[in-house]
């Protein structure tokens, strides 16, 4: 078979997954056949139901990229400050870390070549 | 635009300057210099003119689309000569031992002949070609857009 | 913070730099030669230039002179592409 | 076709050349006929680099000698070392030379559209095919000094393509920037180069590999040149060049710079692999490589939770997945030296940073091209200010979605297949790594979730109401990388056997690589 | 001249690419810094072009050379190549430079810079 991918420990086989994610889209699409076929559009069968509150406007209920993963942020806030403290945007720190980068891994080669 | 003094030496110096360039261009595979270095003198002799006159008289004899059209046709020449060794193989000297510029010198010092070398002097010339429009046009945009004025697209 | 450690990084690097250049051959007296002593003795028979370079440039290394032509043209094209006039734009727009 | 072959490598790179030069000329005369040109030269050289890569599967890795008598003349007769440049070409370099072939393609086709309304297309097309033309030259070299021609040819042209859009200023900063890192960095490659030069006089990385001693001069050539092409590369903490370049260069360009990110990456691995070999300090250097893998794999993708613009969001993110390839390439070459550890994992170790890169080269170029195609609709890169354009742009919205699941590793998708291959034998060098690696995975499904629903979800913005689907020539740009990951999901093992193990064998055999150059010797 | 001590020429390089990288990394004028990176190829020129040097030897021409050995020609048509090579990628930069300056009016790296993060 072309399709099995030997990793020396385990094999990988994309056929398999594919069968099983069709077996499933298939029991799925069954499930879904049970419920209710026909709706009226723009009746209240379509629309939005908020435990009968007003519903906002499309583009204030949108919840935009800003407010995802806030939590995450909020908990890694230290690491954050440290990362984009290097990003200045400054192209001379660009060439600035390069020859820190050259000038250490010289010292690295040069001082595993001793040892 | 300078004086007229200025006008007018530029006006005569630029013959000699072209001159000059040429020479280094075509004696490239004989004496130093070649299709960059002949290059580059002409177009010291086109920025010359730049200064001398302003960019906008310049404009008037010298279009950026023409320079391109020279600068792709020199680069295709060269690429043309590259490729007609392709029999044999790629940048192969296809002219040597022919008689258009086929000699070959004889081993050691000796005097330089012209027609030697084979595509040599041609590739020279493509690359003087080139670098003449080339940098011609850089330089000339380059004073275009400094003065505010429109480079063509 | 930043101009120390630039300044000792730069330090480092220019010492390094200077003894590399130290440990190779000394000035004027290389020690390989072949691949030159041999495009010495025939770039005339091979090529028929009696300027060495140009041999070099047009036939031995063909490629690279090819390339530099290209990187010239790719040099003008590009500065011919940045100080283009938007005209047409503004007016379709 | 046999004589064809023989060629091969040269036409390769000198068509695109051909076609760059011709452009203007064709331009003027005629748009249409310009971008027919352009189309069908890619197409052809695509063709020839498949035609090649079966050559080489069969008979090896394929030498041309320029301007000698015979193309396999390396060395002029009766003498030892090679004097003339070379191109040596092996499964490595075809392997890159491939995925470049494609993408530079599925580029042209994109940029048809996406660059319709603006002015200088001319140039802008000249630009690509030299670019192309220098990607093709930097795979294919077997000589230092061309090597390094080439890189410039490659990074002018990038740079010049990233400020292509000169109304705006962040294109010209983020061109500025990414010349001047090219420049000093290429600059140290050339220094570098003359330090190899002055103490063997030889410029064929064959030849080099041969003599080689690995004295101090050589040990800072070998920093040099290790550093450079890293910085080029793009990585942690040489990487910050790499997002203001990326995101601000039209779509098309940002696909193929990722390969030329590629093509810099291969440089770095060829000097340590075939140019330095066995002489090389082989742990040290792989863990060089391995904590800027490392360092990349999570600044980057910490960094690219973070973004709002679309474009840099997912520049960060490549700078995230090439981590994958340095710790994949940098085990296998930490264990060089020792043939069993290299037979127990480091083969495998190597054949996934590798099919890492095959299957990076097809679906980030896909993404790109779906925030480029987001740009090209709503004018726009920044997040916060889109919402609900999957009702408009269908097709755009599932190629996002096959991109997405690839390169967080969602099974059965091929992201998934290169990395199980990566943790599988990364695990037995370091669990550190592979742990490492399957936290970066699960942030970066999170992040592209967080992308798609910002941008595709939710209910129709009234401020898009005249968004449509993006033009059919950009459709055909992605359907081209999304077709090729399909391909690579459903025969992981066929691509595996057929390009990636030469290509790990070729990186580790350095004597097949010196045999190619010196071997034929009389 | 035919010895000249202490390989001057390779110092000069070396340290012509200290200074330079000197100047790119601390002057924030974008225009310094083309002109750091100008000297920095002028450096790398000058050290692969002094590779080849032989000490006494003659210009590797043999259009009525004197006779005697010849010095390398290799680095020179390398160092020719690099030459042109800058020279584009000057052109370039300089463009870029005077678009940015129109764009942002100034010429600072830190005041002119719009990404950043």
């Amino acid at each position: 078979m072309t399709a099995i991918l030997e990793s020396g420990y385990a094999f990988w086989n994309p056929i398999i997954w594919i069968i099983v994610f069709i077996v499933v889209g298939i029991i799925v699409y069954f499930f879904r056949r049970q419920g209710q076929e026909e709706y009226k559009k723009d009746t209240d069968q379509t629309r939005i139901f908020l435990c009968g509150e007003e519903v906002p406007e499309a583009g204030e209920r949108h919840i935009r990229v800003g407010n995802i993963y806030w939590g995450f942020f909020e908990t890694l806030k230290e690491y954050y400050n440290q990362v984009l403290r290097v990003h200045t945007g400054i192209i001379n720190d660009y060439i600035l870390w390069f020859v820190a980068a050259t000038a250490l891994s010289v010292i690295i080669l040069l001082v595993a070549g001793l040892g | 635009m300078l004086s007229k003094i200025v006008r007018t030496v530029a006006n005569q110096l630029i013959v000699f300057i072209l001159v000059f360039g040429l020479y280094i261009i075509a004696h490239g595979h004989l004496t130093p210099g070649g299709g960059f270095q002949g290059g580059a003198i002409i177009v010291s002799g086109v920025v010359m003119l730049l200064v001398a006159f302003s960019s906008h008289e310049m404009k008037k004899g010298l279009r950026e689309r023409v320079l391109s059209i020279v600068e792709s046709s020199g680069a295709l020449i060269f690429i043309i000569l590259a490729f007609a060794g392709i029999g044999t193989v790629f940048f192969y000297n296809i002219l040597l031992g022919t008689p258009l510029f086929g000699g070959i010198p004889a081993t050691g010092s000796g005097p330089g002949i012209l027609w030697t070398a084979g595509v040599i002097p041609l590739m020279n010339f493509a690359v003087g070609l080139k670098v003449i429009a080339g940098l011609s046009a850089v330089v000339l945009a380059l004073a275009l857009f400094s003065s505010g004025e429109e480079v063509e697209e | 913070m930043r101009q120390i450690a630039g300044l000792i990084s730069l330090l480092v690097l220019v010492v390094f730099l200077v003894s590399a250049v130290l440990l190779i051959h000394p000035f004027g007296h290389p020690d390989a030669s072949a691949m030159d002593d041999y495009i010495i003795e025939n770039a005339q028979e091979e090529t028929g230039s009696n300027n060495v370079v140009a041999a070099v440039l047009f036939d031995y290394r063909g490629l690279d002179t090819l390339g530099e032509a290209t990187i010239l043209f790719t040099a003008v094209t590009g500065v011919l592409l940045l100080l283009r006039s938007l005209k047409r734009t503004e007016e379709g727009s | 076709m046999a004589d064809l072959m023989t060629h091969g490598g040269i036409l390769i790179i000198a068509i695109p050349l051909l076609a760059a030069f011709l452009t203007p000329l064709v331009g003027m005369a005629s748009q249409r006929a310009r971008n027919i040109l352009v189309v069908v030269s890619l197409t052809f050289v695509a063709f020839l680099v498949f035609a090649l890569a079966r050559d080489i599967s069969i008979n090896g890795i394929h030498v041309y000698t320029l301007g000698a008598t015979s193309p396999e003349l390396t060395t002029p007769k009766g003498f030892i070392v090679p004097v003339r440049i070379i191109l040596e070409v092996d499964g490595m370099s075809m392997l890159m030379a491939m995925l470049w072939s494609i993408v530079s393609l599925a580029a042209a086709i994109f940029s048809l559209s996406h660059i319709a309304n603006e002015t200088g297309q001319s140039r802008f097309y000249t630009l690509l095919l030299l670019m192309v033309a220098g990607g093709f030259g930097m795979m294919f070299t077997g000589d230092l000094f061309n090597l390094f021609v080439f890189l410039e040819i490659a990074s002018i042209s990038g740079a010049a393509l990233i400020a292509y859009r000169t109304k705006f200023a962040d294109t010209q900063e983020g061109g500025f920037k990414y010349i001047v890192v090219s420049a000093i960095a290429s600059l140290m490659v050339l220094f570098a180069i003359g330090l190899l030069y002055a103490q063997y006089n030889l410029l064929n990385i064959g030849a080099l590999a041969e003599v080689i001693q690995y004295t101090t001069a050589d040990k800072i050539a070998l920093a040099l040149l290790l550093i450079a092409f890293t910085i080029k590369a793009g990585m942690v903490p040489l990487h910050l060049w790499f997002p203001d370049a990326y995101s601000v260069a039209p779509a098309s360009i940002t696909g193929m710079l990722v390969i030329t990110s590629h093509a810099c990456m291969y440089a770095a691995f060829r000097i340590c692999f075939s140019l330095y070999g066995t002489m090389l300090d082989a742990p040290v250097v792989g863990w060089i490589l391995i904590v800027f893998g490392l360092l990349s794999m999570f600044v980057g993708v910490t960094m690219a939770v973070f973004q709002k613009d679309v474009m840099r969001f997912m520049s960060y993110h490549a700078i995230s997945q090439l981590g994958y390839m340095w710790i994949g390439v940098g085990v296998g070459l930490a264990v060089l030296g020792n043939a069993d550890l290299m037979a127990t994992y480091g083969r495998d170790a190597m054949s996934g940073g590798i099919f890492h890169i095959l299957n990076h080269a097809m679906y980030k170029p896909l993404l790109f091209f779906t925030g480029g195609a987001l740009f090209h609709m709503t004018g726009t890169r920044d997040l916060t200010k889109m919402g609900g354009l999957a009702h408009k742009m269908k097709w755009t919205a599932i190629l996002y979605i096959i991109g997405t699941l690839s390169i967080s590793g969602i099974p059965p998708l091929n992201g998934f297949s290169s990395k199980i291959l990566i943790y599988e034998s990364v695990y037995q060098f370091n669990a550190i790594l592979t742990i490492t690696g399957i936290v970066v995975s699960i942030l970066t499904l999170a992040s592209f979730t967080k992308a798609f629903h910002s941008a595709f979800m939710g209910a129709e913005l009234p401020e898009y109401g005249k968004v449509r689907e993006v033009p059919k020539s950009m459709i055909i740009g992605m359907a081209i990388l999304a077709a090729g990951i399909v391909f690579i999901t459903l025969f992981p093992s066929l691509v595996v056997d057929w390009a990636i193990h030469p290509a790990a064998d070729a990186l580790i055999n350095q004597g097949g690589y010196i045999d190619a150059i010196t071997g034929a010797v009389p | 001249m035919d010895y000249i001590p202490l390989d001057f020429p390779f110092l000069a390089a070396a340290l012509l690419v200290g200074i330079s990288f000197y100047i790119i990394i601390f002057k924030k004028n974008l225009t310094k810094l083309i002109m750091g990176v100008a000297m920095l190829a002028s450096g790398v020129n000058l050290f692969l072009v002094s590779l080849g040097y032989r000490a006494g030897a003659n210009a590797p021409i043999y259009t009525d050379v004197p006779g005697g050995p010849m010095v390398m020609s290799v680095p020179q048509a390398l160092t020719l190549t690099s030459i042109v090579i800058n020279v584009a990628v000057l052109a370039l930069m300089l463009t870029m430079v005077i678009r940015i300056y129109r764009h942002t009016g100034t010429l600072d790296s830190e005041k002119s810079r719009k990404m950043k993060g």
